[in-house]
């Protein structure tokens, strides 16, 4: 069925769906949409929640999504695997400030790490292999001074790092909201904070379309990112709302909601700190052999 | 034995030629040719590849597959023989058989941490129930002549087991290890989606989040192999165990 | 010794509810040897399986001396056989069972196939052997088994008349060897009358003892010259006339009166 | 000295159903201990008292219903569809020797492919709608009743066959008479094992795609860190598949009664 | 008709090699009733199986008339019966399958079961039933499909003696009334010739007809005069002593003489 490029239109509103994942990171889209600024570019927006790339990447690649949300480096990968697909606009980004930000590395209260470099030759939980994550932890330990080359990396969902911290299954974990509030809350410390340390206000996703789409129907992809730049912008300014609509489309409690550090979301995607993370991620081999074209895969 | 050949392999190579023709110009890129996926499938699987990714794998899924069989031939004897002991066991296993593996996975990795060990409770927890069930019902359809000749003779407890209760329900036990055998495979991939570094299931869910599309394929193509592999030895094994079964059903059939 | 007192059977199932056996009283002295006949489908089979304890019955008492030294030969020889295991194995396992010496089990079940007319097929599968085999693998099980209490439901019934007659001398030559109780169930009767001490006669549903009958034949009997003895062709048309009473319904009375001045 | 009285009465079905119930709830007081006594934190496992508490609130929305409901659909379509295609091509395998020699092989080759290595195939085909949810259903829930009718074929009593042969039956009605009613109690166990594999798999998808239902509800938990939720749900996906096994079990007791495994456990 | 030519047949199944049948030569007439006797694993079932084509000889030749009009009663009686099934299906099942007329149907099945005394368990499964009952479902099942040849394999050996007489009449009146071949196998020397127009009579292992006989006794037999009849024994003799020496191995030639003399 349909790759037909902008959905079925209905009096010139187009029906738009877009592959998301279900965290904090993608706030502005439902307040956005919420705002009615989809609505008002004649765009019917539905939210299809997938848990990753792999449900997602094809989505958009085939027409089912029209646009998807994924972060940097799987982009990159899927850049340097000739993907067809590219971004539209920014995502979320980190918020550059050590003990601000909305993702990091976590211990247990009485681990004997303490700071990034004594991470080195450890054993570190993180949500994807070869990814984000692992390169931008590599890059806080190997600028602390550390030798990154001996971390042991183990794939877990954000959700039992809390637990395999606690017990000592892992002796670190990189975690996002809202799973670094309840590290913290059980007495967890941060010991490195990853983005920060790879690049400033380092861009870490973004939204993405076909390049079939992108050919075929500019004018709804311009609708598309000129609405979802509002809703970025907007999300940015009205932190308490923000607070709020998580509270439609995730089950986090409402205290930790009140209390989470949010990311910084705004319009413009940093293209030097995508280029900091392409280079990250070809040192750590994560593209194989070849260098992600960054002039092919952002807009 | 040119039969037999022709039998095994007939329709697997209609199938292989239809895929590769109707896949030659497809610009899909998830659906690449087959061309390029054979192509894939020997660079990749070089013999370093097999052993440092197949062999984790296998050896796992062997753990797996055995403790299984013993766990669901144990209980299911059990439980097939005692219905008190069935009603009460029953519901909860029937909770436990209707929650999905990956949701199971982080709560086992509470318990059996993020080794090996909980890759092995993952296939255990996900293929014991094809062998459960059927030991369950075969216990259960013991032929009552049969059991009745046995108690007269005073045969109880293990040689009760032993000479009655398991051969009677073996050829439903065998269609439960057989049933098992695919699902232990499938759940060795699902379990190396959680805390693994190296293993089959591991390696093909990196290539599909790395986009290596062929290379995923010829993934999918070694656990098929891999599952007719294994299979073909099952099937030897079972013609050796179930020798006395197949000589009675085919004693007539054969004229 | 074997002793059954008041016993009733009800089997019920969903709707249907068969009152297989109303009212059961006899024993077996230890060491007798009594014949049970009855029509087909008046609890014979029943009345077995309760004495063997693989039934419970619905009322009444079952008392039997030792079970663990009770072998029992079913009417279902086919499926009574274990299809997984040799001809020798089937008939080796109750031993095992009871931890009899290696050798001594070997022997015991070579003599048992040959006493049976089995040679030779000791590494066969019962599924293929013919229903008369089959059935003397069943009766060789039970006599390897050496019991001192020995239940037979239809045992030759599906062999020729010639082995029929051997074995029926088999029989009554082991119970004079061993001084087993047997209860021994046949349609045959010629054949009950040859062989018991005692016969009893079921009536038809609803079933209960008809009437007895002692066998005044000499202890030494063999085929030729027992059966043609003109006391053994009374007594067997004494039974006759009481089984065709039983199955025409006509009150035990006056047959029973008849038998019992014969005693 | 060994003497039998009147039968002991057995279990009754009251009993039984009152058996399960406390092995249930066995299993509700250890989940509630395991956190209580501190053998596993409770922030990780949290006691039955919080999950029933997480559960009520759950079932309070209409939205957990509407999920329930979605969930279901998918699986009992899906359920469907790979029973009626996993007994016809069993029956048909089953019956005719030649396509069993034939098809062996193809069989044991796709049958060991996991469903989630599908995933990306699924999404291509159907996006997150209901159709890739089936086709991963399906295609799981498919091999085992496949497996199970192909051994239960195998079980037909050889003399039970030839009487219907010797009775000039055709092909159908010895299907129908005799290879049916064999290999039914293998088709049950079948049935019940596709039953839950069905819905592992529906949840698997929604859980791992977004397609709407109680799986996309618990990653939506899991990503929310509501380690609670997540349980409650899981206890829903439990108690699914005990209900689904009791339609079973009583589908069992009727149509299999004239079976000895439903025979054999007839009081007496 | 039904010819059997030059039949041979060896079971194999891994290392072991049975010769059941070594050469078997005969013919029954279409209307003829013929009954089959011989020691018991001799191949009369395995003859049996190869008449009704559920086996292909190893080597000789079968030729029936019509085996659409083929009805068999089998040994394994037991087995036979379909247990998924009430008594009433199981014999009104074969008719169905032959596209019988719905009340046509329901009369046959009434009236078979009626004639071989199971009234009132219609609606039972075969596993409710004693073994004679089921033994006699079966072979209602078999009578009520009226076939053209009816061929049947020690099917009373289950029942009493007096039901026993009944079905022995019962089979020769339907005979009378529906002209069929009936091949009947027993071990029943007395009811072959009470039976039979002819009996064949087999040896044991390796197998080949040992003899015939033709019973020249009046179509009009009753069970009481039949059998008293002096004609009969001698009969009766005649086949006994033939079987006697089948089953010592005795050449079949001085024997064959005599009964040959006889016809
Ligand atoms: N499992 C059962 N369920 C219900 N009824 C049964 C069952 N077994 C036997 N019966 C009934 O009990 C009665 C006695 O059966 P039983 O087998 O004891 O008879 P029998 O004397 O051995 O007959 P036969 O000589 O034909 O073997 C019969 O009417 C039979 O229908
Ligand atoms: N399926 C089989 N496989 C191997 N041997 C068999 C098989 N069936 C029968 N036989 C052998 O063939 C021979 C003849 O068997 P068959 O059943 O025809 O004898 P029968 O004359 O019917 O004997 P009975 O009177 O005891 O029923 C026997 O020696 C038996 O062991
Ligand atoms: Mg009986
Ligand atoms: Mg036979």
């Amino acid at each position: 069925s349909g790759d037909s490029g902008g959905g079925t239109t209905d009096g010139g509103v187009a029906k738009v769906k877009v592959g998301i994942i279900p965290i904090v990171d993608v706030a502005p889209i439902y307040l956005g949409q919420k705002q009615g600024f989809f609505a008002n570019r004649k765009i019917d927006l539905t939210m299809e929640s997938g848990q990753g790339g792999a449900a997602i990447v094809p989505g958009v690649v085939s027409g089912q999504f029209q646009f998807g949300f994924s972060n940097i480096t799987s982009l990159l990968i899927a850049q340097t695997k000739n993907v067809p697909v590219k971004v539209v606009t920014n995502g979320v980004a980190s918020t550059g400030t050590a003990g601000k930000d909305f993702g990091g590395v976590t211990v247990r209260k009485d681990s004997p790490i303490t700071e990034p470099a004594d991470l080195a030759g450890k054993k570190i939980a993180v949500n994807t292999l070869k990814n984000i994550g692992d390169t931008t932890v590599r890059e806080s330990v190997r600028k602390a001074g550390g030798d990154p080359s001996g971390i042991t990396f183990v794939e877990m969902p954000f959700a039992n790092m809390p637990a395999a911290v606690e017990n000592g299954q892992v002796d670190a974990a990189w975690v996002v909201e809202p799973s670094l509030s309840a590290v913290t809350a059980a007495g967890g410390r941060v010991v490195a904070w990853n983005y920060v340390d790879a690049a400033p206000d380092l861009t870490v996703a973004a939204y993405f379309a076909s390049s079939k789409l992108i050919a075929d129907d500019p004018d709804l992809v311009k609708r598309f990112t000129e609405a979802m730049n509002e809703s970025l912008a907007y999300a940015d300014a009205h932190p308490d709302e923000v607070r709020e609509i998580l509270g439609s489309y995730t089950k986090i409690d409402p205290k930790v909601r009140e209390a989470l550090t949010l990311p910084k979301w705004p319009t413009e995607i940093n293209k030097p700190s995508v280029e900091t993370l392409s280079k990250l991620g070809a040192q750590d081999g994560i593209f194989g052999s070849a260098t992600p074209d960054l002039a092919k895969i952002l807009p | 034995m040119i039969k037999r050949l022709l039998l095994v392999l007939g329709l697997p190579v209609v199938l292989f030629v239809t895929w590769y023709a109707a896949s030659a110009n497809s610009e899909n890129f998830y659906a690449p040719p087959l061309r390029q996926i054979l192509a894939a499938f020997v660079d990749t699987w070089t013999p370093e590849r097999l052993r440092a990714d197949v062999l984790p794998s296998l050896a796992r899924l062997g753990a797996g597959y055995l403790l299984a069989a013993l766990i669901g031939i144990a209980a299911g004897v059990a439980i097939g023989a005692n219905p008190r002991l069935r009603a009460a066991a029953e519901p909860v296993l029937e909770f436990f058989r209707a929650v999905p593996p990956p949701v199971l996975v982080p709560v086992i990795m509470l318990f059996a941490g993020i080794g090996n060990g909980m890759k092995v409770i993952v296939i255990v927890s996900g293929c014991v129930w094809p062998v459960l069930l059927n030991t369950v019902e075969g216990v259960r359809a013991t032929d009552g002549v049969l059991a009745d000749t046995a108690r007269a003779y005073g045969l109880t407890g293990a040689a009760r087991l032993r000479h009655l209760l398991l051969p009677s329900a073996s050829p439903q036990i065998i269609a439960g290890l057989r049933q098992a055998l695919s699902i232990a495979i499938i759940l060795m991939v699902i379990s190396e989606m959680f805390a693994a570094s190296n293993g089959l299931g591991f390696t093909i869910v990196q290539f599909q989040r790395s986009f290596a599309i062929p290379e995923m394929w010829s993934g999918i193509i070694l656990l098929g192999l891999l599952g007719f592999g294994l299979s073909e030895l099952f099937r030897l094994a079972e013609r050796h165990a179930l020798a006395w079964y197949h000589g009675l059903r085919d004693a007539q059939r054969r004229s | 010794m074997l002793e059954v007192k008041g016993l009733r059977k009800v089997y019920r199932s969903g709707s249907r509810e068969v009152e297989a056996l109303r009212d059961l009283t006899f024993t077996v002295a230890a060491g007798e040897l009594v014949c049970l006949v009855g029509p087909s489908g008046c609890g014979k089979t029943t009345l077995l399986r309760c004495i063997a304890g693989l039934l419970g019955p619905t009322s009444g008492e079952v008392t039997v001396g030792d079970r663990s030294g009770l072998a029992i030969v079913f009417q279902e020889y086919g499926r009574s056989l274990f299809p997984w295991m040799t001809v020798r194995d089937n008939v080796d396992l109750p031993l095992r069972q009871k931890k009899v010496p290696k050798a001594r089990r070997r022997e015991l079940v070579a003599e048992a196939l040959t006493a049976v007319g089995l040679d030779g097929t000791e590494s066969a599968y019962p599924w293929q052997l013919s229903g008369g085999m089959q059935q003397r693998v069943a009766i060789a099980r039970a006599v390897a088994y050496e019991p001192s209490i020995l239940l037979m439901d239809e045992p030759f019934a599906a062999v020729d008349a010639q082995t029929r007659a051997d074995l029926e001398d088999l029989v009554r030559s082991l119970w004079q060897r061993l001084g087993m109780t047997i209860l021994f169930v046949t349609h045959d009767i010629d054949e009950a009358v040859y062989l018991g001490q005692r016969v009893l006669m079921l009536s038809a549903s609803p079933t209960v003892v008809q009437d007895e009958l002692t066998v005044d034949l000499p202890a030494e009997r063999d085929q030729l010259h027992t059966r043609a003895d003109p006391r053994f062709v009374t007594l067997r048309t004494r039974v006759y006339s009481q089984i065709q009473a039983a199955k025409t319904g006509t009150a035990s009375g006056a047959a029973g009166e008849l038998s019992s001045a014969d005693r | 000295m060994t003497a039998v009285g009147a039968a002991a009465p057995r279990t009754a079905p009251g009993g039984r159903a009152l058996l399960g119930l406390s092995g249930l709830a066995g299993l509700l007081v250890l989940v509630e201990l395991l956190p209580r006594t501190g053998i596993v934190s409770d922030s990780y496992l949290p006691p039955t008292s919080r999950i029933l508490a997480a559960l009520a609130d759950e079932a309070a929305t209409g939205a957990f219903w509407v999920a329930v409901g979605d969930t279901l659909t998918a699986w009992a379509i899906g359920l469907a569809i790979a029973v009626v295609a996993g007994v016809g091509a069993g029956v048909l395998i089953g019956a005719v020797p030649v396509l069993r020699a034939v098809t062996a092989s193809t069989v044991e080759f796709l049958r060991p492919i996991p469903s989630v290595a599908l995933i990306p195939l699924a999404v291509l085909l159907y996006g997150s709608d209901l159709g890739s949810t089936l086709l991963l259903v399906v295609y799981a829930a498919f091999w085992q009743v496949l497996v199970q009718v192909l051994y239960g074929v195998a079980d037909v009593d050889p003399v039970a066959d030839e009487t219907a042969r010797s009775f000039r039956f055709g092909p159908w009605a010895r299907i129908r008479y005799v290879l049916w009613p064999t290999a039914l109690p293998y088709v049950f166990t079948g049935v019940r094992l596709a039953a839950s594999v069905a819905l592992v798999l529906a949840v698997t998808a929604e859980l791992v795609i977004g397609a709407p239902g109680l799986g996309a509800v618990i990653a939506v938990a899991q990503t929310s860190n509501a380690i609670t939720t997540m349980y409650a749900l899981i206890v829903v996906t439990g108690l699914l598949g005990v209900a689904i096994n009791l339609a079973a079990r009583y589908a069992e007791r009727h149509f299999l009664a004239w079976h000895q495994s439903v025979r054999g456990e007839a009081p007496s």
